[in-house]
């Protein structure tokens, strides 16, 4: 048991790999460059389809971690490939030699001023599914006014599936999430109208699907196909939103007190930054690459360095505690191997 | 005390000279308002009906037996049929005998005759006269006792309905309830009050044993007047709310009887016969069972039953909600004791509400489609088939088309049995129009008869075949085709069989068949179908089947059931049909078939598939004495 | 002045202007008019559409832009044969939809 | 709004632009509807900030027009081009500045396509030399007139006589910029602050003092669009998308319109004419229009040309108001008189845009 283990991100996957790990009788090490666990879990309020508190599923996990050797504010700065190891040096001075990485590093969302035409960060009204989430947890945001809450909009697929926005790929999560949203401002604010511009629902999950009929029966939401092209600010600072309902195929307008951009998921820089330490291949889609994206999507090409979560594409929650899971169990073989 | 004999009137009598002449007065102003509201042709019909022997004499006779007698129950149930008879038929006795008794026995009654025969005990003292009467003492004693047996069964059926073969009862409402404890009442009452005077005026083995035997009691005759104040009393009552509660079933279903018999049907929605029926509804609740939609709970009290209260009530929300909602399949018909058609009245409901705009198929050409089907008016000198020249145009239906399996198999029947046929609506037809009609909708129906009817007479055939019982059903009442022949698909397979124009191998396979709505009680084809699926294989029999098999829950009748409603109505049936434990359900209606098939543990075909798969193919006849039929081109 | 040509008008649906109420009406009347996700299963296999181009689905997506006028002369080809209630994935009561649209909405007065 | 955000925006679309020896070729269309503007850029760069421009008569249109139109085909236009260059090449530049936004996205768009298909290129020389036997280098770069006066912007208003602000009010003007649509919606890159929130002209108007007010219709089309107005069945068409920008602008009164294209200032101008005889509707103070100005009349005004030398007379919405509000001095009685002081001819009046 004198093998480390060194796991870099701790988000849900990383401290899923190491909870494993810590069941398994080994002492992982956690690398984390934030000040806290939980990755972008730990900023969200509900997870769907159950609207079970994200903070619960990170406390758990925290929970279960303890025992492991968690570095926080810790980046790494460079890695160096040994005989059969890496040398891998932290910020805060520590070097640790290690024969087995589990990359958990994950996602970056979506940076949504890039939609220029969505003016997030010019108007006014205009904000992320990131930010609403940071209100629904605290209650604060200037673009949130309690008594003027008539339209809202959400624009899904923002940097997703967008050649121009250089991320092709679907992100998977943000139609379910926008439905989540939609219904919980809804709740909030009964009395508002809420639009859904979509170009494809993606309801592809356990009990997605029904809970998009509950947002079309029970809450009204409105869901209108057709992405939203343009975005601008009215004299009272709402927004009006221009898109094309495809389904009728007329051009539509809303004017709006608020717009909700819902931001895909793209590779991280740092997890980019990692890899490249590491010398591991990045995959088409910017994402890092498996040694095979059907068997074996959790390990990377290089022998001892394996992928747990978003590292690999986008994920919901419980497919990444999964592949974590997976994880930790190839990592367990791969020790019990080297013995 | 002696003095009644004398004077004959006791202030007692006053409650119920009182109700008598109420009800009497209701009654009358009852009747002719209905007789008034009826078209005028109806009231022509039914005047002449009345002076008609033939029924006058049938009249009479189903007032006895239904009224009186209540045959219906008696098949339904003899606990009830017993009941209901005891109670109509023995109070019914008591007056007839009470009145000869005052007929024999008293001259010069003048007004007296309103009350004398109710409460003749009170005003007669035993004489040598009256003692002649013995046998007319044994009747009015057995005849109470008659009556008195069957209050007891009525008693005994609010608490424990089952006995009677009835699940669920109705719901009285206060006015009911009153109207019942009076009428309970009005017999012990009776028995007690001349029980007092059984020592003077008379009686017989139970008034007078009684006497005897309470005669501590009943001798006292300061008791005597409360007891008949109190028979008096609850006979007013019960002629005070009898208007007002389902005891007005009574007088009406006497006028209902002879309307239905002049053959008059429902034209305005609340008045005349509708009228007439909603009033001769006796709230029994038979038609709360009978009603596939009472598998759930919530649905209850959307029975006809309910219906008719809430006309009554004239409470519009509800009578909406009720109308509304029905499947119409005809079953609360097919159980009503006194005829109250539920659909018909339903129907009638939708048919008077307010629609902003409607459809409008004006500008619908069929000359296309009569160009699609009329080859028999084209090749005119069309070669006679062998068997016969019979010129079939086939109308599959618009849920034929989402169950293209049954019209697939049809054709191939019809091709082997070499019909030359022509189907009608290969690339969708015009709705048959049975759909709006439900809906209420009867000009825009009546459009669309219309227009299919010119396909239909511009096409040549001499024979209209269809697959879909909804369709049949109006085109059996609704359509006017002079020189057609319309059949379901159902009879028409029977004859081929019986004429020995199909060669059917029997099989093994147990089916049961599931009587259509519109087929069945719609229809009246009830045997032709098992004739069918007799020679295909064995056929069992579902626990309720024929008229009283129960809908499949898919009925295009409601309009209101969502589809999450109908799943417990489907499972219900289907627990029904498998009773027997059949291999396979048949059915002769796409529509239940796909409704089935949505639930069924096991297959679930239509007729037409079944006998398909059963039928060879002529050797002979195919070899190329005609041409094959029924490829039709798209 | 007449220019020989002048301002056209816009085609674009301004979702401020539309009044929500009539359709709010018929949610309350058929709740499931909601769940409708444009399939079009309804439309393909309508018998009325051979003659019309009628479509429940283009029906209900009119009423919620404002188009009433265009929904109800579509409306009017309706035969009410039920095919579009055994199709729906999602189980709308599309008849007692058609019925409700008839008594909510109005059709234009010539 | 929020400003900050869109100076993220502008800083990450600013351009290296030469600061001298330019090769300048006109625009086919604008010397006809506002001859002074063209006249009052070289004015100003040669006369006032001593550059160098150079421009020759044997320059032709580019054919930005007919293809736009779909009616000569690409290699046409491309050949066309090419002999713009040769022109330029001839001529010793290197540097190529077009008063056209049309003629502007033509050049940029070609050069894009030849770097992507060489093999293009190559044929277009070919054509070009079977032709009219010249051969031309690619230009170092490529700017749009307005991009110099953006760039000179600082210049000018340290130059400047007049600011923009209201005199009487002492407010800064407000002032809506309208950037022509094949000026930076091809290739964002290419133009100054982006194509979403473009800052070629709001850039000037800051210099220089006044406020743009950014109203939801500010990317729309002027309604020129080729294919529209010259059919004359589909002017309604452009009349209606003018309309719609005028509807939508109204609301926040500015007092002018800044324009960088040949043909926006001119529709935006004329249809406020025809609006006002359809509709009765005009949308500048006391029934007047709202002016529409090119950068180069904007930037005379604000240096103290005569607005009478820089043509000012031409346009269909008086400039009047405005010039009272920026103090300009002008004499009522000259505004239809020529350089020499003759009368030309005086423009009848309409029935409802006032006009003086």
């Amino acid at each position: 048991m004198k093998e480390n283990i060194v796991i870099i991100g701790g988000g849900i996957a990383g401290m899923e790999t190491a909870a494993q790990l810590l069941d398994l009788g080994y002492k992982p090490i956690i690398i984390e460059k934030s000040d806290h666990l939980g990755g972008h879990v730990a900023d969200w309020n509900r997870l769907f389809p159950d609207m079970s508190p994200a903070a619960d599923v990170v406390r758990s996990l925290a929970s279960r971690v303890s025992g492991a050797n968690i570095f926080l504010n810790t980046e790494i700065s460079f890695i160096n490939k040994l005989k059969d190891s890496y040398n891998i040096m932290l910020s805060n001075g520590i070097s640790i030699v290690t024969r087995i990485i589990v990359m958990a590093t994950g996602f970056a969302l979506f940076d949504a001023s890039k939609k220029e035409e969505y003016g997030y960060g010019v108007y006014d009204q205009v904000m992320t599914n990131k930010d609403l989430e940071h209100w629904f947890n605290t209650g604060e945001d200037p673009r949130i006014n309690d008594s003027a809450m008539n339209a809202v909009g959400f624009v899904h697929c923002v940097g997703s599936r967008d050649e121009k926005a250089r991320n092709t790929q679907c992100s998977k999560v943000c139609c379910i999430t926008a439905v989540k949203q939609a219904i919980e401002l809804k709740q909030k604010f009964p009395d508002a109208m809420i639009y859904c511009f979509y170009m494809d629902l993606r309801m592809f999950g356990k009990k997605y699907e029904d809970f998009y009929i509950g947002a079309q029966r029970d809450y009204g939401i409105r869901f209108i196909r057709g992405r939203v092209s343009e975005v601008s600010e009215n004299i009272d600072g709402r927004v009006i939103v221009k898109a094309e309902d495809t389904l009728s195929g007329k051009p539509v307008k809303a004017t709006l007190d608020l717009l909700v951009l819902m931001s895909g998921m793209v590779c991280s820089q740092d997890s980019t930054k990692v890899a490249n330490m590491a010398r591991l291949p990045i995959d088409t889609d910017g994402f890092l690459k498996s040694r095979d994206n059907v068997m074996d999507i959790i390990e990377s090409p290089k022998e001892g360095v394996f992928y747990a979560g978003a590292c690999t594409g986008p994920k919901t929650v419980p497919e990444t505690l999964a592949e974590a899971r997976a994880a930790a169990l190839k990592v367990h073989l791969f020790i019990k191997g080297l013995e | 005390m002696r003095e009644r004999f004398l004077t004959g009137y006791n202030d007692f009598v006053l409650p119920f000279v009182c109700g008598m002449l109420f009800v009497i007065v209701y009654c009358m102003v009852g009747l002719i308002r209905i007789i008034m509201q009826l078209p005028a042709a109806d009231r022509k019909r039914f005047f002449i009906s009345l002076v008609t022997p033939k029924t006058a004499i049938r009249n009479i006779k189903d007032i006895f037996l239904k009224c009186l007698i209540h045959v219906d129950l008696w098949k339904r149930n003899k606990l009830l049929g017993y009941m209901h008879s005891s109670i109509a038929f023995g109070w019914f006795m008591l007056i007839l005998v009470g009145h000869i008794e005052v007929l024999l026995y008293t001259s010069d009654l003048g007004p007296k005759a309103l009350y004398y025969p109710i409460f003749f005990r009170y005003f007669v003292a035993e004489t040598e006269t009256t003692m002649k009467g013995a046998l007319i003492f044994f009747l009015m004693d057995f005849f109470l006792l008659v009556v008195l047996s069957g209050i007891a069964l009525a008693i005994i059926k609010r608490v424990r309905s089952r006995l009677f073969g009835m699940r669920r009862t109705t719901n009285p409402s206060f006015l009911d309830l009153i109207g019942l404890y009076s009428l309970w009442s009005i017999f012990p009452l009776r028995l007690l009050a001349e029980s007092f005077t059984a020592d003077i005026s008379g009686g017989s083995f139970l008034t007078k044993s009684l006497n005897y035997v309470f005669t501590e009691f009943l001798s006292n005759h300061a008791n005597m007047l409360p007891a008949w104040w109190a028979y008096s009393c609850a006979l007013g009552v019960f002629f005070f709310v009898l208007p007002f509660t389902r005891y007005m079933h009574i007088p009406t279903e006497i006028l209902l009887i002879p309307l239905r018999n002049a053959g008059i049907r429902i034209v305005n929605a609340r008045k005349g016969f509708a009228r007439a029926q909603v009033y001769s509804c006796p709230s029994c609740g038979l038609c709360i069972d009978a009603c596939p939609m009472g598998v759930l709970k919530g649905n209850i009290k959307d029975t006809t039953v309910y219906l008719n209260r809430q006309i009554r009530r004239k409470n519009e929300s509800r009578i909406e909600e009720i109308s509304d909602k029905c499947l119409l399949c005809g079953k609360c018909t097919a159980v009503c004791p006194v005829g109250v058609e539920g659909d018909k009245l339903r129907i009638a409901q939708r048919s008077v509400r307010h629609y902003n705009f409607g459809p409008d198929y004006s500008n619908i050409d069929i000359s296309d489609q009569i160009n699609g089907c009329n080859k028999f008016v084209k090749n005119t000198n069309s070669f006679v088939s062998s068997t016969g020249n019979e010129r079939v145009l086939y109308f599959a239906g618009c849920m034929t088309a989402l169950t293209p399996a049954i019209s697939k198999a049809t054709c191939s029947i019809l091709d082997k049995a070499g019909t030359d046929y022509e189907i009608m609506d290969k690339d969708g037809g015009i709705c048959c129009g049975r759909p709006m009609l439900m809906a209420g909708r009867l000009i825009q129906a009546a459009q669309l008869v219309e227009k299919n009817t010119g396909i239909i007479l511009g096409s040549g055939a001499d024979t209209l075949l269809l697959s879909c019982p909804i369709c049949y059903r109006i085109f059996k009442e609704k359509y006017t085709l002079p020189g057609i022949r319309i059949v379901h698909h159902s009879e028409y397979f029977d004859e081929l069989i019986s004429s020995g124009r199909l060669r059917v191998t029997k099989g093994d396979v147990r089916y049961v068949f599931h009587d259509p709505c519109e087929l069945g009680r719609g229809c009246g084809i009830y045997e032709q179908p098992r004739n069918v699926l007799s020679a295909a294989g064995e056929v069992v029999e579902a626990e309720k089947n024929r008229k009283e098999s129960i809908c499949c829950g898919g009925s295009l009748g409601s309009l209101t059931l969502g589809f999450d409603k109908r799943k417990a109505m489907t499972e219900n049936a289907l627990n029904n049909l498998t009773a027997a434990s059949p291999d396979r359900i048949a059915t002769a209606c796409p529509l239940c078939m796909s409704t089935f098939a949505r639930y069924s543990d096991r297959p679930v075909e239509d007729i037409a598939m079944i006998l398909d798969t059963v039928t060879e193919r002529p050797a002979a006849r195919s070899a190329g004495v005609r041409p094959v039929k029924g490829k039709t081109d798209n | 002045m007449d220019f020989g040509f002048k301002l056209s008008p816009s085609s674009a649906i301004n979702l401020d202007n539309v009044n929500p109420d009539k359709f709010e009406e018929l949610h309350r009347a058929e709740p499931d008019v909601y769940k409708c996700m444009a399939c079009g299963s309804c439309t393909s296999t309508c018998p009325a559409g051979r003659y019309s181009g009628m479509s429940i689905r283009k029906v209900i997506l009119a009423l919620q832009r404002g188009k009433e006028k265009e929904a109800v002369a579509m409306m009017k080809n309706c035969m009410l044969c039920g095919k579009c209630s055994m199709v729906c994935p999602r189980g709308i009561n599309t008849r007692h939809l058609i019925l409700s649209i008839c008594r909510i909405y109005e059709e234009e007065r010539k | 709004m929020i400003y900050q955000g869109k100076q993220k925006i502008w800083a990450d679309y600013q351009k290296e632009i030469p600061d001298d020896h330019w090769f300048y070729v006109r625009s086919c269309i604008r010397q006809n509807f506002f001859p002074g503007a063209e006249k009052m850029f070289l004015e100003i760069c040669r006369g006032l900030l001593g550059k160098d421009f150079y421009e020759t008569e044997h320059h032709t249109t580019c054919g930005g027009i007919a293809y736009h139109c779909d009616t000569i085909p690409q290699e046409t236009v491309m050949t066309i081009v090419a002999r713009q260059f040769a022109l330029m090449t001839e001529a010793g530049y290197e540097n190529y500045v077009a008063s056209c936004i049309t003629s502007f996205g033509n050049y940029i768009e070609i050069l894009e396509t030849w770097k992507e298909f060489p093999e293009l290129e190559t044929r277009i020389r070919e054509l070009l030399w079977k032709a009219c036997r010249r051969e031309f280098k690619k230009p170092e770069y490529v700017a749009h007139a307005s991009d110099l006066i953006y760039k000179y912007r600082n210049e000018i208003a340290a130059k400047a006589k007049y600011r923009l602000v209201n005199r009487l009010t002492g407010e800064p003007l407000k002032a809506v910029e309208h950037i022509g649509c094949h000026y930076a919606k091809m290739f964002p890159a290419r133009g100054i602050g982006g194509a979403e929130y473009p800052y070629v002209l709001s850039g000037m108007i800051e210099a220089w003092g006044g406020n743009v007010i950014d109203y939801p219709e500010r990317r729309h089309c002027c309604g020129y669009g080729f294919r529209q107005y010259h059919v004359k069945a589909n002017r309604g068409y452009s009349l209606s998308n003018t309309h719609k920008k005028f509807e939508s602008m109204e609301p926040y009164h500015p007092d002018f319109i800044l324009t960088n294209c040949p043909g926006c200032p001119y529709f935006m101008d004329r249809w406020q004419y025809v609006i006002a005889e359809t509709e009765g509707k005009t949308y500048g103070e006391n029934g007047f229009g709202i002016p529409v100005l090119t950068y180069e009349e904007l930037a005379s005004l604000v240096l103290g040309y005569d607005p009478w030398d820089i043509g000012l007379q031409l346009h269909q919405v008086a400039v009047e108001p405005l010039l009272d509000k920026l103090g300009i001095e002008y004499d009522p009685a000259a505004k239809y008189k020529g350089l020499d002081e003759k009368e030309i001819m005086r423009p009848e009046l309409p029935g409802v845009l006032r006009c003086c």
